[in-house]
């Protein structure tokens, strides 16, 4: 029930990634599955991309069993990623697998040495790779109390503020995670006047504008992409999956 | 040496029998990068409707085994903004571009097809959706019968010279039937299938996969079906049919044809390859070297 | 604590919701090594004409993605070496018997109805096939027009109190105006769907798939057309529906009986396990509890 | 292109199987393949089972990329097997991936000394996994006279006669291969008044007699068994794979 780890030698595309994008990938020649599987870059290093995953399907099943030396067919890099030039103390925050488009902007952040505080939540504490060290930076929350803090990535990040390691105020969160932690923090941020961008995972098709499955919508109508065919919804594919979250609709999260 | 030059109709020449599938290629503007959409036999754009159509709401796709269950709801842009703002790229295409339709009424239909027949001069003909399972425009009370299919078609006849193909639905009793009144309303064509109906839920939570519940299954899972559906359409008159339905390789291509198909169209496989089209015409040419012939058309409805 | 027993009709309980489809488990007798017939809730025989039938030349079955075509044409015993040589193991089972009859006018379903009437004295009921696609006995002709499924059903009612189930076709264009029709008639159950029409043939030959060119589609490609199906008939009759369609795991079963279904038959799954339907009752019951439902009931047609 | 082997730990189904019957093996989890692939039983060697298959489809590729260690779900043994107490000097012939009930037959005679002649056919070498050696009862023939004999089986069987190794007439033939060597067999069997069983490899959904899909028609009707619902078909699955190839009907081979 761990997250794994799977890192592909992707050439010049890796110098095209930003964080908060995805990659498209094709888990099987077959049609189990039919179509691609969306999955958030997690790093990307010199010309290799990083990418971290669960295992909840037959998707990502084809995908654990996969050898060293395997070729992979993948799309990207796709969607708009975070804006990282938005104002405040970054606070990130990632639930489960919802750590990838996380941990990648975390890496940016260190390369650029841009103060940030990143938080990784999850069930108990085998899908944890990191140290819970709050001090330098990085704090951990567990559903079991198995490792850092016990409770939601929320109860880590008031515990960090209770002991003052990060701002009570101005900060500007990125988070990505489950349903319910999604609208946690879109709640927590809209109470306290906070910038928050959430990457959502919605079901995708194609990936890149194609099927217009991918549908979001919006609480604020107007100023919609025209590719969008409308007034009310954006595409996660090409408009997001990255959206500030208080254009979202609470249901959609 | 394959020569893979489909004549369609008196006027319209297709340099290859490969289309890309309303609703799966936008307006042929979405993907250039990844694709060079010249290289395809043709294209036909996402379905019109009078106004600009925002579909239904989220989510509007899930996955099923070998299939892929819709219900966008026919999202588009609408005939005016198509008019203006995508047609003038579509006419620089090298490509058979066809616009496909869908009115709520049939004069709906007419005003959307005078409209474009006003603005453009270079596209090669129209699709009529009148199958689409998930909504009242390009509805399938329309394809279901086969009256109001020979009225439409007579109608819309009257207003252009172009190609005008008719989309039918698979959710009927007799296809074939419905394919005879397209042709005795003087289509030029007949495409097949489209979306079948179908629907999913969470089975745990019983949440709806679609909000509009029903929707319309397409991909590997219905080729059996289109292909039956094509059979019986052949058969039934002597207009071209352009079949569509699950194809993913060029030997579906190939099934497509033999079932009686003079062209086909692709759709969900442009989601998992957009480029699929494309790439499937070598493997096509290389088959048809092996299978000693020249023309698609050697085998066309043959089967043994 | 799940409890899955099922109160089809008035005189028929079924020990769970999971029977076997007709046409994929025989007469009962052909797994008695690899499965514990008693255990599933019925079982329905494969489909009796009044006479034996040695069914279409092969090949007879192909493979298409996520599901299987088949042309078997209805082989079977005939109903006289079926009173005779299975009925009697028949009626020694615990679970529910229920024998599917095809005929191919209504006189032949009457004459086969009878004759079984005459002989068993143990059978829940039966199922009425008028929803084969690829012969004429318990054709669709049958099951494709309101007016005759009503008067077959009438007939058949007159002739026995047993549970009857009337097996209807997805190659319609409004299924639930059939569903109606049966229940007009006097049927006590619908069973849906049969096989979905289709086609297939080998690219590079020609050479057909099925010696019979036409057959039916099953199998998890058809399970959300059959979830529409059986959606579509829940909504317009107030009689039990026995769904299925694709089925091959509980979480399968939860989302027929979320569609409308009282209970299901597994049809094509039984090809690939032969204990499937045995094998699914533990994990249907895991999923109820975590659930939290006691019964099916409490979950049937209800989607959000 | 060439032949893969594979042998698994099946326990006490080894000590029931016989020469000629199969395994119906479910070859993933998923549905692509939906339905189990027959496999004929290449060997028992304790409580191993051997198979020898070629990889044409997604069913057999699946099959190519299972590890040590997998565990896999397979009925069996299944079908009715050679009837080795047929008169005659045994001569097994085996064309491609269809030399898998073939050689086990063939372990089986050495096993009881019992003398015949293995001939196996291919396109090319690389299908080989035996040595050419005529006079200690072992004959290759290739397409492409890249080993052994060049030609088909029927002309290493030829050859042999002429070099006297096996007898002219009072031959009894094991033949399994592709249509076109079945064919071949059944009508040189036919000519010469031989006794010659063929194992069919029809296509099949169940493998154990419950879709009445591999049907097969037989040239004499009559004396069929009841399960096959008629007079002019047996089931393959249940009555086969192997036929007398003099009660079969040439275009069913
Ligand atoms: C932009 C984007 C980025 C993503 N990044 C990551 C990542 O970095 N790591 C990671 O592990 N996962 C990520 N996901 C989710 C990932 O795509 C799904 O887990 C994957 O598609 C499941 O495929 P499967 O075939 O294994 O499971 P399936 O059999 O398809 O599904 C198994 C279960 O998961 C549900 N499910 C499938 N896809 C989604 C989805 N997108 N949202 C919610 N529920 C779903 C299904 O309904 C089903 O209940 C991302 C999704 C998106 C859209
Ligand atoms: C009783 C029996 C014993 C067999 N023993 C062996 C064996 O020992 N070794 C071995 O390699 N193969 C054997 N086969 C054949 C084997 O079952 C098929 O090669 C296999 O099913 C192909 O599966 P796939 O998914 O890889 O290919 P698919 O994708 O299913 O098929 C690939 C191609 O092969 C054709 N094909 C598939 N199955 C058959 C078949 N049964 N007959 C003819 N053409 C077919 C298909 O039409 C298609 O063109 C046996 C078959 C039977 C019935
Ligand atoms: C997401 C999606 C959207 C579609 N939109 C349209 C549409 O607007 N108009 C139309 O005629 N068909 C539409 N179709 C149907 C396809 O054009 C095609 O008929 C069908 O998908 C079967 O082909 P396929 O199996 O290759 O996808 C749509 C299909 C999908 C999957
Ligand atoms: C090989 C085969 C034979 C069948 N024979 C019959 C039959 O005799 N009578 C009948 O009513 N249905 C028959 N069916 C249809 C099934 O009972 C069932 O309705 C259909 O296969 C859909 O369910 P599934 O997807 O679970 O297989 C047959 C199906 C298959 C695959
Ligand atoms: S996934 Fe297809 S449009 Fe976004
Ligand atoms: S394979 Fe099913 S009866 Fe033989």
């Amino acid at each position: 029930m761990g997250l794994y780890r799977l890192v592909l030698r992707v050439g010049d595309m890796a110098a095209l990634a930003r964080p908060g994008q995805f990659v498209n990938v094709l888990t099987g020649a077959g049609w189990d599955p039919l179509l691609r599987r969306p999955m958030s870059i997690a790093g990307i290093d010199g010309r290799e991309l990083q990418l971290l995953y669960k295992v909840v399907g037959n998707g990502t099943a084809a995908m654990s069993r996969w050898q060293s030396g395997d070729e992979i067919d993948l799309l990207g890099p796709l969607g708009n990623g975070w804006d990282a030039a938005a104002d405040g103390f970054p606070v990130l925050l990632g639930g489960g697998a919802g750590i990838a488009p996380v941990y990648y902007l975390h890496k940016e952040l260190l390369r650029s040495s841009t103060a940030h505080h990143l938080i990784m939540g999850s069930r108990s504490t085998e899908e944890h790779f990191l140290q819970h060290d709050p001090h330098s930076g990085i704090s951990l929350s567990t559903d079991d109390g198995s490792a850092g803090v016990a409770g939601t990535v929320l109860d880590a990040l008031h515990d960090l503020m209770e002991a003052a390691l990060i701002p009570r105020s101005g900060l500007s969160l990125y988070g990505c995670g489950p349903p319910g932690m999604m609208r946690a923090l879109a709640d927590f941020a809209g109470q306290h006047e906070m910038d928050c961008q959430l990457a959502l995972e919605e079901i995708m098709a194609c990936g890149i504008g194609l099927c217009q499955g991918c549908n979001v919508a919006m609480r604020l109508p107007g100023n919609t992409p025209e590719h969008s065919y409308h007034q009310r919804y954006r595409l996660s594919c090409i408009d997001g999956p990255v959206f500030k979250a208080k254009e979202l609709v609470t249901w959609q999260i | 040496m394959a020569n893979l030059t489909i004549q369609l109709g008196r006027d319209v020449t297709l340099s290859n029998p490969v289309m890309a599938a309303s609703g799966t290629f936008g307006y042929g503007d979405e993907v250039p990068d990844l694709v060079d959409v010249n290289q395809l036999g043709g294209l036909v754009t996402k379905s019109l409707t009078l106004r600009p159509n925002e579909g239904h709401a989220p989510p509007r796709i899930v996955e099923t085994p070998a299939g892929l269950l819709n219900a966008i709801g026919l999202a588009n842009i609408g005939v005016e903004a198509f008019c203006a703002g995508k047609l003038p790229f579509l006419e620089t295409l090298q490509t058979q571009v066809f616009v496909s339709i869908a009115g709520a009424t049939v004069g709906e239909y007419v005003d959307i097809l005078t409209a474009i027949e006003r603005s453009g001069n270079k596209i090669a003909g129209y699709e009529i959706n009148i199958s689409c399972p998930n909504v009242d425009e390009g509805g399938m009370e329309f394809g279901v019968s086969a009256s109001i299919t020979e009225t439409l078609t007579a109608k819309l006849r009257q207003l252009t010279g172009r190609f005008i193909m008719i989309k039918l639905s698979p959710n009927v009793t007799h296809i074939d039937a419905i394919a005879k009144a397209a042709e005795s309303g003087g289509a030029d064509g007949i495409s097949a299938i489209n979306t079948v109906v179908g629907l999913d839920m969470d089975p745990l939570t019983g949440q709806r996969s679609l909000s509009n519940l029903i929707g319309g299954l397409s991909g590997p899972a219905i080729r059996p079906i289109a292909l039956a559906a094509v059979h019986s359409i052949a058969g039934a008159v002597s207009l071209p049919v352009i079949g569509m339905g699950g194809i993913s390789s060029a030997e579906d291509i190939i099934r497509f044809v033999r079932a009686g198909a003079t062209a086909v169209q692709i759709g969900t496989a442009n989601y998992r390859d957009p480029a699929v089209g494309v790439n499937l015409l070598a493997r096509l040419e290389q088959l048809m070297e092996q299978m000693q012939i020249e023309t698609l058309e050697e085998i066309r409805g043959v089967i043994h």
